[in-house]
């Protein structure tokens, strides 16, 4: 499946969008999310260590499995306040 | 109440909104655009957010802070966009009957919004460089 | 600075005489006039105070703050004489560059504030009696 | 010699006035000027065990002697704040 991915801060920065589209097999977690922008998307590679992922607003678990038409964010470590 | 906005926090206006004849104290925290930080000097800021989720994050941490402590007013308002030295990026008010739940209320609410909220904040330094800040992130 | 007043005290000002481009965070606690204490209606108070050794406290006070935690402004106001309901008795306003400091400055000056400053408080309760409020103090 | 203590709050409202003036020996303490006060103001008698005193603006310990033209002040339990 295809999946697109929102991008904010340095991320959005390193790509020059602010939306990427993944692709992955079905019923793929975060986990597999996450190699799968490092091999697709070189310059976010050294990001992806720090980043969380939200899935429909909510921060999401390594485990979580990703459904078409889900709400896919990659979140740099915050600074705001 | 929680708000994103564009436009100049202003205090009075926040305050206004935790007013209440239950309250005997208010507390106002503000977060302000500092000119130095470890020594390098800040000439303004640029903040963005992810926002359909910074208001939900936002819109929970008022919940639960209303759940953990006695409140009889709570108002959080996040600042976007471009900000000069000295301007306010946030205003968190709570009220409360009693102090020590006003003051814990506040504290817990800034310490929480800055680890989950997802916002971000760009320093423009006086040398002419910008930097998104991410804690934690190493340098390229 | 410190200030006693016999006039409402107006948050924006108060919050102006902290504002420092070194600061990164501000506080600003009010006291206001509570309704319902212990189950009781007041209408409205009125506070006294020694004023030569309240403002030798208060300033003694901001002094000490001062000295704990690294303030880029610290400005306090007591007001006295009559207050409605909802109106703000004190306002207690702290800048620093980090919000640590501002909190726990803010804090210990309230808690202080009220240990040793002389100033009172007379409750006007809804039935028609007054009283002087005097913590420890057992009732005649 | 005598001396003049201010009164505030309850205190005042006790006596009707804002100040009164006390006999006490030369060099009395704090403590003997308490003892005074309950001896020759009894409306005062019961507040007090709840009060300290303030010499020249600082609250001053039991064994404070006082000197004329000192300023002291009785203070009641505070509610400031």
């Amino acid at each position: 499946m295809k999946l697109s991915v929102k991008l904010f801060a340095v991320a959005r920065q390193r790509v020059g969008r602010d939306q990427i589209d993944v692709e992955l097999p079905e019923a793929a977690t975060v986990r597999e999310l996450r190699g799968a922008i490092a091999e697709q998307f070189p310059p976010l590679a050294d990001v992806l260590a720090h980043v969380r992922f939200a899935v429909n607003n909510d921060y999401a678990a390594e485990s979580t499995a990703l459904v078409p038409g889900c709400e896919v964010a990659l979140i740099p470590p915050v600074s705001g306040g | 109440m929680i708000q994103l906005t564009n436009h100049p926090i202003d205090p009075g206006a926040v305050l206004d909104q935790v007013a209440s004849h239950d309250a005997g104290a208010v507390l106002l925290f503000l977060g302000t655009t500092r000119e130095l930080t470890n020594g390098r000097r800040t000439v303004s800021l640029d903040y963005e957010c992810y926002p359909a989720m910074a208001e939900k994050k936002l819109t929970e941490l008022e919940a639960e802070a209303r759940t953990r402590w006695p409140l009889t007013g709570c108002h959080v308002v996040h600042r976007l966009g471009h900000l000069e030295l000295g301007e306010a990026s946030i205003a968190i008010a709570v009220s409360s009957p009693h102090r020590v739940a006003a003051f814990a209320a506040g504290q817990w609410l800034i310490d929480t919004i800055k680890q989950v909220v997802p916002i971000w904040k760009q320093e423009n330094w006086a040398d002419g460089t910008s930097e998104w800040v991410h804690p934690g992130m190493t340098k390229p």
